[in-house]
């Protein structure tokens, strides 16, 4: 039996010795990454991993040559000693002194992921269920970032893409060579901010701030993941994080800013019942189809059914209202940061026009950016 | 020479159980004439002491890092 | 009999031990907060009312960025004046918040500070904050909220740019529709 | 009925055999008949939480959503860890308790019979109401077995009121169980069965109950917190009204570490147990066992964060945790030395419990070793959250924990029954069993290296070849697990008749009386036997 333990254990080394080899394809290591940081972890977490190992070939050795060589069957004698206080002092110390050895690089890697010297750029991270939010704080500009797989693709009703999963709508962009300082909190629940090529995973803790740095040294696409149970979507809000060069950067940032504006300007314009519908509808799938289901009907216990619901059947301003302002004590967001004018007017719309809810008005984007009004200049600050 | 354990002893023998190495004699004499509440006291007073020298461990730590 | 005396004495001790650990459960909220007043475990500040003013540390300057977050359910329009402050260690330095209560109902807030990183967070002194008080606002209603704060000169040379963060809690379905009235009856 | 039973009947008056019918169970204040009750009502709950598990395994089979809804997701992995952790493995460590320790230690029965009856009876209650939240409006707890506030307070489900009263009750139990283990052990002893010559099993189960005396209580503190803040308007963990939602953390961990040493000590004990049995030689480093599972037992009231290192602890307190979480790694390391030790140079066979032994020793190895990993704090950063964490402690919990029970099962099964065991559908089992675990659990270190969070319903298509591996692997150590249930049963119903001393080299006051143990066992405190001596 001994012989098929080895093997079980030799195949399994081979195949993490394998997967150093080619963990591009097969993913089966941590990632190097593209941060000084994240590559001292890297190293961190091999030269660990083959103390283990080496641990283990001399322990399970010694135990595999006994199970061998000292078995009835073979004729053993059973030698009755029963202590050595040196032997068991030499295996003590050796273990301690290895791990002091492991302390050592350890602790400075913990020490430079604890700097605080001043960033370039300041970006705070917002946890919601199910998204997270992007602020640029000196730059103007913020925007949730969304799962961006279709829904038929998670109910296998179409065959998933490469980044099933791992895309948004709208990416972290970030400028590379950059001293970037990341600073979460939460809404609601505890999350957990995580893209592990950059070796960052805080807690996103509502009432708090956390911070982590990073300084990305090559351009490209980096995706991770909540990591913190955050409810029923947790497996559902990806990060992703694209690293550009700083020009590409400065033109990004405009371009975002000059799409803002021409949204805000949209929101003037006469808007027509079927287009408020159809851009309803995505946004509703969106942002709202998580809790109250995409055909409406809510989940009894937990989530209200929208379908024939009094308020969305009701008075407008009401329905305005929860949708802007959310609703204490639920789990029911406060609409008015995550979306825009024409958004909201387009979803909440929507809402009462849709699975039957046939009320046949329309509700102005005009008339939603008014609420809005008092806010918008401050909002932004 | 007497068979209870002295203070020096009951330290050794706490110190030795942190390790996690102790030998068969000593543990005979540990419980045919020691007391368990001076070892239960003597473990917390070590736990504590414990707790203080990883505690100046990481400051030194700290300190050497510049941090 | 002498087993069953010493079996009753036994569980007499085991169970007072384990009423006594209940007792520590909760003993670890008051004894987490004095551990992170030393410590500054959770970054949460604990510095407040006046100091004495003495003169300011002009070598050096530290960024301090405050932010605005609001917690779920909370519709309030809430940002700070200043996004960004440069303080020397000592000096004191006043700024606000500006909230907005854009909902049609009379709503209660409370703000949660907060600072990263955490070790800074002793040496942030709080001379005047409104987060020492539950904030009401009529619908409608807008408020500047002023801060009053110094950084001791004792801030860690390391530290050279913190965070200060300011969480905007709904409270109204907390403060009880007693207290309410109250108030009303006083308007 | 032996001569020596016989007379022992005879010797002590109003001894009876067991009472007839249910009542019997009800009733019972015998050690023996609530050990197997405590054994049965764990393996089924090892059943529920298993099928539970297989629930998972086969959403996870494929990415996409194909069998259940994420909110369902969450209340399974939520249930399945509640049920593991308190409904299997530690009613299966006091049942073995209850059979085992006073037989060890010459006791006629447990100290507080009595007392021995409610906490077993209270657990079905618990676990009845536990189980009965999943048909409740708005589903199970689905916060996760760890329960972070404020997904726990303010976001839960209604039925989390349920799982705390649960919790309270289960704590209950548990404390009374330790409180007649320690009782048992402190004051039961039969003459000259000194401490120093209390089995290891004993030993590891006395600390262990300290522990669970200890930290219980504050489990059901953290609990009764959430009650209050749920119905009662505080804010313990509500960071609006003042409170702050680490601090559940730090107050749950600290609970948490001991709790995951009270589910790992008991099967040191039992593997201490079995290895000398089958090498034919004493137990290598006794001592410093019993002083290691002592500073062990200490030393994991200090080292609870570093389940949160992500949590933004400050560096000083980050460095701190880390180190003293590498030096308990120590004590636990020279453990594994002295099992080694003790087989090499003995005479080995390799029976079904000694398998399961061996299998404990390598694959518990495997856990530690990536226990140390997930010490470093800074590449737990990496770690943290992720299948390599799962990975872990699976590896410490089921070829750790699970297979000691089962070990310990098939140790003991010929005391119990009076029968040997099929010992070719014993290592059928064990083959099912140690292939099928591995198969499960080590593809998702892997799966958690490359970036897999747990606690997910669907993933990424990177992760899908491992997942799928690990899914057949969990249905392959699923069903071997009825392999189990028909060893017993039929060991149970028949099979060779075992003698006294049923393994050839075991040593110890259990093997002194018949197989079956009668059903009243040293009513006459013994003489101990030339080996204890």
């Amino acid at each position: 039996m001994g012989r098929t333990i080895i093997k079980t254990i030799v195949s399994g080394l081979a195949l993490a010795l394998y997967s150093g080899a080619v963990s591009a394809e097969w993913e089966v290591n941590l990632t190097p990454g593209v941060t000084d940081i994240s590559s001292s972890v890297f190293d961190l977490h091999m030269t660990i991993f083959w103390i283990c190992v080496a641990i283990a070939l001399v322990v399970f050795g010694v135990m595999f040559w006994s199970i061998f060589h000292h078995r009835k069957s073979r004729g053993a004698q059973a030698h009755h000693f029963h202590e050595n206080t040196l032997v068991e002092v030499i295996w003590t110390v050796i273990p301690i002194l290895i791990l002091v050895a492991m302390a050592v690089p350890a602790t400075a890697t913990l020490v430079e992921m604890y700097d605080t010297d001043e960033a370039e750029l300041d970006v705070q991270i917002t946890g919601y269920q199910w998204k997270w939010r992007y602020d640029y704080l000196d730059q103007d500009l913020n925007f949730f970032s969304n799962l961006s797989t279709p829904r038929e693709q998670i109910s296998n009703e179409a065959d998933k893409q490469e980044h099933y999963l791992l895309e948004v709508d709208r990416h972290l962009v970030l400028p590379v060579d950059t001293k970037i300082r990341f600073l979460l909190t939460s809404n609601d629940v505890i999350h957990s901010w995580w893209v592990p090529a950059l070796a960052v995973k805080k807690d996103a803790i509502p009432g708090f701030i956390n911070e982590a740095w990073a300084v990305i040294n090559e351009p490209g696409i980096y995706r991770g993941q909540c990591a913190e149970l955050c409810g029923k979507d947790h497996g559902f809000m990806p990060v992703v994080v694209e690293a550009v060069s700083k020009d590409e950067f400065q033109q990004w940032l405009a371009q975002a800013q000059a799409e803002k504006q021409a949204e805000a300007a949209a929101a003037e314009r006469t808007w027509t019942l079927d287009e408020l519908m159809q851009q309803g509808e995505q946004v509703y799938v969106r942002a709202c189809a998580a809790c109250h289901l995409p055909n409406g009907e809510g989940v009894p216990g937990a989530f209200p059914a929208l379908k024939g619901s009094p308020i969305a059947m009701g008075d407008v301003a009401a329905h305005i209202d929860i949708v802007l302002n959310g609703k204490s004590g639920t789990a029911m967001q406060a609409f008015r940061d995550q979306l825009s004018a024409t958004e909201l007017a387009a979803v909440i719309t929507y809402e009462r026009n849709a699975w039957g809810n046939s009320l046949g008005e329309a509700v102005s984007p005009a008339q939603i950016a008014r609420l809005l009004e008092p806010s918008t200049g401050e909002a932004e600050q | 020479m007497s068979d209870k354990p002295t203070f020096w002893q009951t330290l050794m023998s706490v110190l030795a159980s942190f390790l996690g190495v102790q030998s068969e004699r000593n543990r005979q004499r540990d419980f045919r004439t020691g007391r368990p509440l001076h070892y239960i006291l003597t473990g917390l007073l070590m736990a504590a002491l414990f707790v203080i020298v990883v505690i100046l461990l990481v400051r030194w730590a700290l300190s050497l890092a510049g941090a | 009999m002498s087993t069953q005396e010493a079996n009753r004495r036994l569980v007499r001790r085991l169970v007072m031990g384990a009423v006594l650990m209940f007792g520590f459960g909760f003993a670890m909220v008051p004894l987490y907060d004095v551990f992170c007043k030393v410590t500054g475990l959770n970054g949460k500040i604990t510095n407040t009312g006046p100091v004495a003013v003495a003169p300011a540390d002009t070598s050096r300057s530290v960024k301090v960025r405050l932010i605005a977050v609001h917690n779920e359910g909370m519709p309030w329009e809430f940002s700070p004046k200043d996004g960004v402050l440069r303080v020397n260690p000592g000096e004191m330095k006043q700024t606000a918040f500006m909230a907005t209560n854009p909902t049609g109902r009379r709503m209660v807030a409370q703000a949660v500070p907060s600072v990263a990183p955490a070790e800074a967070a002793e040496y942030l002194h709080k001379v005047n904050c409104f987060c020492f008080e539950q904030q009401p606002l009529m619908a409608g209603e807008s408020v500047e909220m002023p801060l009053l704060f110094v950084i001791d000169k004792k801030l860690p040379e390391h530290i050279r740019s913190l965070t200060l963060s300011y969480t905007l809690f709904d409270i109204s379905p907390e403060v009880s529709a007693a207290d309410q009235t109250n108030k009303e009856q006083r308007l | 009925m032996s001569t020596l039973d016989t007379t022992l009947e005879q010797d002590t008056h109003a001894h009876h055999g067991p009472a007839k019918g249910l009542g019997r169970w009800l009733f019972t204040t015998n050690h023996k008949d609530i050990g197997s009750m405590y054994l049965w009502f764990s393996l089924l709950m090892f059943f529920i939480g298993g099928c539970m598990a297989l629930m998972i395994r086969a959403e996870l089979f494929q990415p996409g959503l194909q069998l259940v809804e994420p909110g369902f997701f969450n209340q399974m992995t939520t249930m399945h860890g509640l049920i593991m952790v308190f409904g299997a493995v530690m009613p299966a460590f006091v049942g073995l308790a209850n059979w085992m320790v006073p037989m060890m230690i010459g006791a006629p029965d447990m100290a507080l019979p009595r007392m021995n009856n409610w906490s077993f009876w209270i657990l079905p209650f618990a676990f009845a109401m536990l189980i009965s939240t999943l048909f409740m409006d708005g589903g199970a707890p689905n916060f996760g077995w760890t329960f972070y506030a404020p997904l726990s307070t303010t976001y839960a489900p209604p039925s989390v009121t349920y799982f705390i009263f649960a919790i309270h009750m289960m704590g209950i139990s548990s404390i009374m169980g330790a409180i007649n283990i320690i009782a048992t052990i402190l004051n039961l002893r039969a003459p000259g069965m000194t401490m120093m010559k209390l089995p290891l099993f004993c030993w590891t189960w006395l600390i262990t109950a300290f522990l669970l005396i200890a930290v219980m209580p504050v489990l059901a503190g953290v609990v009764t917190m959430m009650l209050m803040d749920i119905h009662f308007g505080t804010s313990f963990f509500d960071a609006g009204g003042g409170g702050d939602p680490v601090l559940f953390q730090h107050v749950f961990w600290f609970f948490g570490h001991p709790e995951v040493y009270i589910m790992i000590l008991p099967a040191f004990g039992i593997i201490s147990q079995i290895i000398p049995t089958f090498a034919r030689k004493r137990l290598f480093g006794y001592a410093s066992m019993v002083y290691a599972t002592a500073s062990i037992a200490i030393l994991s009231f200090l080292v609870w964060a570093h389940h949160m290192f992500t949590v933004g602890i400050p560096l000083a307190g980050e460095l701190f945790f880390m180190f003293a979480t590498m030096l308990i790694a120590v004590p636990t390391g020279v453990k594994v030395f002295n099992w080694v030790a003790t087989m090499f140079r003995g005479s080995m066979t390799f029976e079904t419990p000694m398998l399961f032994a061996l299998a404990f020793v390598v694959l518990f190895t495997i856990g530690g070793f990536s226990g140390l990993m997930l010490a470093i704090a800074p590449v737990d950063f990496q770690y943290h959250d992720t299948y390599f964490v799962v990975a872990h402690f699976h590896y410490v919990l089921v070829p750790g924990a699970v297979f000691s029970i089962m070990a310990g099962a098939y140790y003991w099964l010929p005391k119990w029954t009076g029968h040997m065991l099929d010992e070719r559908m014993g290592k059928l089992h064990f083959w099912l069993s140690f292939i099928g675990v591995n198969i499960t659990f080590f593809p998702m270190h892997f799966i958690g290296l490359a970036g897999m969070p747990r606690r997910i319903p669907d993933y990424a298509l990177q992760f899908a070849d491992f997942n799928m591996v690990a899914t057949v692997g969990a249905f392959i150590f699923g069903l071997s697990q009825l392999v189990f249930l028909w060893n017993v049963i039929a060991c149970v119903r028949g099979g060779r008749k075992a003698e006294a001393r049923a393994w050839e080299g075991a040593e110890g006051l259990e093997w002194e009386v018949p197989s079956p143990a009668p059903y009243h066992t040293f009513s006459e405190p013994p003489k101990l036997p030339e080996s204890l001596r």
